[in-house]
């Protein structure tokens, strides 16, 4: 079964990567697109996920970002500069998030990121000299080496494996389980002696540097920026990305990426309702398919082989929780859903 | 920048595994529509939106471009006109990628639309980029001013072009003090900016007030108004929602009755018209589609328009039927053939002496000259509310009276530059 | 006797636990320490020779420590409070407290519904701020410290609902507990392993609790007793100084019950505890004192048959006025 | 600024807090008792306003218009509690989200059945028009939502805290639990307020229609200050919302005076600070 596993993860990996050969620009440029949109989802999810916090706010990072590369990128600045410039820009927007928020969570925490995404999306339109108001900042150009659209998907590429890799890493990490610990309960991390308030402001900041990483992919995509990059919609779209893929799953955000993405830009073009369409998934997703698309899919494949651990472990258990494991999507006291399963790889 | 060649169709399969795994339950995915170029046809990209919050707008154009094509046929220069909708939902970024998807995807030798100044501008920026000509009707002045490019027409006015006679003729009426109120980004800037500078250099004093896009509660803004208590009041308006609600507010303030108001091309437009109701009768605006205009281009217009879709066709409307005309007899004079700049040179040429917006010539920027219309909304026999012309400016440029290479040597018009008179 | 017992703690020659184990006492009270209407506290209070668990079960003794446990400075109190008062909008939950905690001190608190005992709990736990007064941990004034931090000196508290991690397994919340009194920093990033790969240390404490082999479980799937013995070995595994437990047996069935009594009385003489408890057996077999609360104030401290004689605590649960 | 155009400014900012408070009033009521956020509150708003305007044109009362807003949004609101949100009862999340994909669905279909234009509430003649206050004219209508907000403010205040209905509804408020451990039918009463809350949200559109017209996106645009508003007085607390509504509604046309410049978002740093220093709001219950 592992075997399986790793032969048709590694498939995808050689179908991804051989996709400029094979592809018209256009195609790569919606397959950069949900790289890009994977990463920020990704960034969301690490939060909705570990920590059980949920952003609505996170667009206004990422367009920070952007906003950071393409302030650089129109004055000529050198690709490195213009990343210093957006990595700065990135720290201090994802720092005040962070502290502004620290000490919250459940609603009030929801509220305070749409708050301060509407913030950054209002200050974008204002600060028009640096940011070219409503009408965004064009001749934006990406960095010559990537000037081409299959050059371009593969580093959006690359940045997507990077980010999973680094998600990997911190959930399987104790600074993971701390995370999780505070989603559990915060009272009893605090009690236990963990400074609750800074665990969260390290989060939100790795979580922020995430984001920072699609805005500046994205505004190198589309070599423009305008403030409905970081308007209401576009944070909401993050969201909707990571519960259709499936909440605290390491792909689930790559799935609803290519979900939401699919639909907003290519079947929008043959469906006219496809905001309803989008809208119907989500409460599909929500009422249905607790785990999103890779929690059904993981549960498929544990009720496609009986004999196997999993499906031996009572319904509602993790087969095996050790790492990793997460689906917030409960309430608090519910008992975790089929899906919540180890992710396999 | 290719299209989808033979070759790479071949490879398709291998391709859309690639697609199928990152877009995973999009259903059918490979089954996205390739159509090859096939000889004797051109594809024109048509991005409107026709979802978000200007959806009004973008359904319009889509009905003014229609009707072009039906009354007049697809075929023009020997070719087959073939149009590609998109919706890019007001949103610059969607209409970006969809003018990718059009460039890229679906191969189409030039691009029509959007509205909105900031998709115009994302749009255009990109399309020139692939050398493929891009045709506007959105107002955004540096389109064919400071950001101009010789592979960009535009079928309409700038936002402040219609402005400038309508702030010299507030002062020859006898007004010295007024104060304007526009949306606070670059429509409305610039659309303050032609009424506020044509104003100040004749002599009158303004009170600028500006109100956020999307704005909920226009009562501040009128209570301001009572309070500075100009001469006349200035409304440059993107039009459809803020305006009737700011209207609505002026009129329930009690200022319609004390204080006299003039609107910009898109304050009182057609969309707005219909909703308004009996309290619109008698606005006064300055803009360059009338509908009621006593020309046989307008009035066969306006009735067909009327017979298919019901309603009086906006100038969103009139401005794609205008597109639709332009292209159809540049194709005429290039023999179909689309080639990038000599194609916008032959767009230059045709002739519009009786369009729907007057006779029109283009200027070096590809921008029109033309004439601005004095109206005031009245009710037509059938009770509709209408524009009808209370007076002609004849050939009015995007500079005015300052001439290109003095105005251009000023930054575009923003919050903090009106070219207010010092 | 391998335990290493505070032993310079002045006894009197007949208080001691059975077999002849000194009991730490003569905890220092505030000289005008006094219950309304100037009634005198009752203090030094000598333990009965006899002091047994109900059933005559013999108090447990001779535990082994840890032996990386600090101990607390000898005769030092480990907790002190000085007047504390915190209110409520117009309610005063807690109205003026003077307690000392001393060097392996068992401390119980009961009181009727209202008396003010959780927030007394959470005040020393340092979840709320008191209105007046101070609190010394250690030696240290952590009147305004944050939870955090006062856990950090070794104050280690259970909840009186489990408020466990309750999505992840055993082994989990073990390393959480473990990994709280660890500098953070970059090792932090290190990944951690599955559940055989608890420290040994874990494995040991949960033995203790009655948790071998559990480790790989997800809390959810444990029992109600089972959660409060697993609240236990995560209090234990912090290397606490103060373990503050906050009704332990609430929720628990007879057998239950039982099984937790064993384990707090099994924990080193040498760890002072603060219990709040309902179930009376409890708090009677296992507490050297006992503070009857009542309206915020305490009414009766003593030893924990001095205070089921006193009628003033009878009153305070019978519900009958102190005053009258 | 002169005296009169300061209190003007306040009335300005009093009648918009007016329609606010309608809105956030359903809002607050149903994340009381129930611990839903409802995003699709907007959408039901929406709603409301367009049903309304339908009426009014087909039979041309007012007072029909805003009985039939009222009545789509609480029907609407029960189909919403029945169908869907029930099935994810008391789980926080999976409910919010739930009502996200409502409100898109709705705002879509909106868009669909009465397209992208404007549609303005015709008020009837005797509620239009200017009165007299001091040497300026003020419109009739918005004092007249004033009045409105001010009687169903008091209507809910007085319901609650007089009627058995209100004293089951606090209870099931203070505390779940016990109130349906105490036989209260917690579960009609879950159905009775989330149709309450829906219906105040289509009076809201109603009243909205004739006040801001109703347009694609209003929906999300109104609900943003509903929130802030809920946020900003309280979650869950009703008077907590007639302050939340008095406060943003003063912000929002004293901003447009003095700090054009910050006109859109105004509302939403006080909103921010306001959390930062008091995470329940300035009326709400510490939990």
């Amino acid at each position: 079964m592992r075997a399986v596993a790793v032969g048709l993860g590694g498939l995808v990996l050689f179908a991804a990567f051989s996709a400029p050969l094979v592809l018209a620009p256009y195609p790569l440029t919606l397959l950069s697109l949900v790289c890009i949109a994977a990463i920020l989802a990704g960034s969301v999810n690490l939060l909705m996920g570990q920590v059980g916090l949920l952003s609505m706010g996170h667009a206004g990072i990422s367009a920070a970002a952007g906003y950071g590369v393409a302030w650089a990128a129109v004055r000529d600045m050198d690709p490195l500069i213009q990343l210093a410039v957006a990595l700065g820009v990135t720290l201090v927007v994802s720092l005040v998030f962070g502290l502004m928020t620290m000490r919250t969570n459940g609603i009030v925490f929801l509220m305070i990121t749409l708050a301060l995404g509407m913030t950054v999306n209002g200050l974008a339109q204002k600060l028009s000299s640096l940011t070219g108001g409503q009408n965004g900042l064009t001749g934006v150009r990406r960095p010559p080496i990537v000037a081409d659209q299959g050059a371009f998907y593969l580093l959006a590429l690359v940045m997507l494996l990077v980010a999973l890799a680094v998600t990997y890493g911190l959930t399987r990490s104790s600074f993971g389980l701390t995370l999780r610990g505070v989603r559990e309960s915060e009272g009893r991390m605090s009690s236990l002696g963990y400074p609750v308030a800074r665990a969260k402001l390290l989060a939100v900041i790795c979580s922020g540097l995430m984001a920072g990483t699609a805005g500046v992919l994205a505004a190198w995509q589309s070599e423009f920026m305008s403030p409905a990059a970081a308007g209401f919609s576009r944070s909401a779209f993050a969201v909707v990305m990571v519960i259709v893929g499936g909440t605290g799953t390491l792909l689930g955000p790559v799935v609803g990426a290519g979900v939401v993405v699919g639909i907003e830009h290519w079947l929008s073009s043959y469906v006219e309702r496809w905001p309803t369409l989008l809208g119907v998934v989500l409460i599909v997703v929500v009422l249905f398919a607790r785990g999103g698309v890779v929690g059904a899919v993981q549960d498929l494949i544990r009720r496609w082989r009986p004999g196997d651990r999993g499906g031996a472990a009572p319904p509602g258990v993790p087969a095996l929780a050790t790492d990793g494991e997460a689906v917030v999507m409960t309430g608090p006291g519910a008992q975790a859903p089929a899906g919540a399963g180890k992710e396999d790889l | 920048m290719g299209h989808r060649s033979r070759g790479g169709r071949s490879a398709r399969p291998v391709g859309s595994a690639a697609l199928a795994v990152a877009l995973a339950a999009v259903v059918g995915a490979g089954a996205a529509v390739a159509q090859d170029q096939s000889g004797g046809t051109v594809k024109v990209g048509f991005i409107a939106p026709v979802t978000g919050f200007v959806a009004a707008l973008g359904q319009d154009m889509r009905n003014g471009w229609d009707l072009y094509w039906t009354q007049n046929g697809t075929t023009a220069g020997g070719v087959t006109v073939e149009t590609i909708y998109e919706d890019d939902a007001g949103d610059p970024e969607v209409a970006l990628t969809k003018a990718r998807k059009l460039v890229e995807e679906d191969g189409v030798q030039m691009t029509a639309g959007p509205i909105l100044a900031n998709t115009a501008y994302a749009v255009a920026d990109y399309v020139a980029g692939q050398g493929l000509p891009s045709f506007h009707i959105t107002g955004a002045d540096d389109l064919t001013q400071r950001r101009a490019n010789p592979l960009v027409l535009r079928v309409g006015y700038t936002s402040s072009q219609s402005n400038f006679p309508a702030g010299q003729w507030a002062y020859d009426q006898g007004h010295r003090t007024a104060v304007t109120l526009c949306p606070d980004y670059a429509f409305g800037w610039e659309s303050c900016g032609g009424f506020v500078s044509a104003f100040t250099n004749a002599g009158g004093t303004v009170t600028q007030l500006w109100h956020p896009l999307g704005n909920q509660d226009f009562a501040s803004y009128m209570t301001d108004i009572q309070a500075a208590g100009p001469d006349v009041v200035f409304v440059g308006s993107a039009g459809g929602p803020d305006a009737i609600l700011l209207y609505q507010t002026y009129a329930g303030f009690g200022l319609k009755d004390t204080t006299p108001l003039i609107g910009n091309c898109c304050f009182a437009d057609q969309v707005f018209l219909r909703e308004i109701g009996d309290i619109g009768a008698g606005i006064e605006s300055f803009g360059y589609w009338v509908e009621s205009r006593d020309s046989d281009e307008v009035t066969a217009f306006v009735s067909a328009y009327e017979a298919a879709y019901g309603d009086t066709p906006s100038l969103y409307a009139a401005g794609s039927y205008m597109m639709a005309q332009v292209i159809a007899e540049a194709l005429e004079a290039t023999g179909g053939v689309v080639d990038g700049e000599a194609f916008v040179s032959a767009a230059r040429g045709v002739s519009l002496a009786d369009s729907l917006y007057g006779p029109l010539a283009f200027d070096d920027l590809n921008n029109p000259v033309g004439p601005v219309y004095r109206t005031r909304v009245e009710p037509r026999e059938d009770g509709r509310l209408v524009h009808v012309l209370q007076e002609t400016f004849p050939d009015v440029s995007q500079f005015w009276t300052y001439g290109q290479d003095a105005f251009l040597a000023n930054p575009v018009f923003s919050r903090d530059f009106t070219g207010v008179a010092p | 006797m391998g335990a290493a017992l505070p032993v310079d703690v002045p006894s009197s020659p007949d208080a001691a636990l059975p077999g002849g184990v000194p009991l730490p006492r003569d905890v220092p009270l505030p000289p005008d320490a006094a219950l309304p209407g100037g009634v005198p506290l009752p203090r030094d209070v000598p333990l009965p020779a006899d002091a047994a668990l109900p059933g005559g079960v013999p108090l447990p003794r001779d535990v082994p420590l840890p032996a990386d446990v600090p101990l607390p400075a000898a005769g030092h109190h480990v907790l002190r409070l000085t007047g504390v008062v915190r209110r409520f909008g117009g309610m005063t939950a807690v109205d003026g407290v003077d307690v000392t905690l001393a060097a392996g001190e068992r401390l119980a608190v009961i009181g009727p519904n209202g008396a003010g005992k959780t927030t007394l709990f959470r005040l020393i736990a340092g979840e709320l701020r008191p209105d007046a007064g101070t609190i010394e941990l250690l030696g240290r004034d952590v009147t305004r410290m944050h939870a955090w931090r006062r856990a950090r000196l070794g104050l280690s508290r259970t909840f009186q609902v489990a408020n466990l991690f309750g999505r992840l397994s055993v082994a989990d919340n073990m390393r959480l507990a473990i990994q709280a009194g660890r500098p953070s920093g970059w090792r932090s990033l290190r990944p951690v392993r599955g559940a055989d790969d608890v420290a040994t240390s874990a494995l040991d404490t949960l033995a203790q609790v009655g948790l071998a082999g559990r480790q790989a479980d997800p809390v959810a799937s444990l029992s109600h007793g089972e959660q409060r013995q697993l609240e236990i070995a995560m209090a234990l595994c912090t290397r606490p100084q103060v373990l503050l437990l906050d009704e332990p047996a609430a929720g628990l069935s007879a057998g239950e019950r039982e099984m937790l009594r064993r384990l707090i009385a099994d924990l080193p003489r040498t760890l002072p505890i603060v219990l709040i408890e309902h179930d009376m057996s409890l708090v009677f077999g296992l507490a050297d004192r006992v503070m009857c609360l009542h309206q915020g104030r305490p009414v009766v401290v003593g030893t924990p048959d001095q205070v089921r004689a006193d009628e003033r605590v009878q009153a305070v649960y019978l519900g009958r006025s102190t005053h009258a | 600024m002169s005296l009169e155009q300061f209190a003007l400014q306040t009335l300005n900012g009093l009648t918009f807090g007016a329609l606010l408070f309608l809105l956030a009033s359903g809002f607050t009521l149903v994340y009381g008792l129930m611990r839903i956020v409802n995003l699709a509150h907007g959408a039901l708003y929406l709603v409301g306003g367009y049903v309304a305007v339908v009426v009014m044109a087909r039979t041309g009362s007012f007072p029909l218009a805003v009985a039939s807003g009222i009545l789509a949004g609480a029907v609407l609101g029960l189909a919403i509690e029945r169908l869907l949100l029930r099935r994810v009862s008391g789980q926080e999340l999976p409910e919010v989200l739930l009502t996200v994909g409502i409100a898109i669905v709705i705002g879509d279909l909106c868009l669909a059945v009465f397209g992208g234009k404007a549609e303005l509430l015709p008020v009837p003649a005797e509620l239009t028009g200017a009165t007299r206050l001091g040497s300026v004219m003020y419109p009739t209508y918005r004092l007249v939502v004033m009045v409105v907000a001010v009687v169903v403010g008091a209507g809910l205040y007085l319901g609650l805290q007089r009627t058995r209905l209100g004293a089951r509804i606090r209870a099931g408020v203070d505390d779940r639990e016990m109130a349906s451990a105490m036989g209260v039918g917690i579960d009609r009463l879950f159905v009775i307020m989330f149709a309450l809350g829906a219906g105040l949200a289509g009076l809201a559109g109603a009243i909205g229609a004739g006040l801001l017209t109703m347009r694609p996106g209003a929906d999300l645009d109104i609900l943003l200050y509903a929130l802030v508003v809920v946020i900003v007085g309280g979650l869950g607390s009703i008077p907590g919302a007639a302050l939340g509504a008095i406060v943003i509604g003063l912000i929002d046309a004293y901003s447009k005076t003095w700090f054009p410049e910050f006109a859109t978002f105004a509302v939403f740093a006080p909103m921010a600070l306001i959390l930062v220093v008091r995470p329940t709001g300035l009326l709400g219950r510490a939990t």
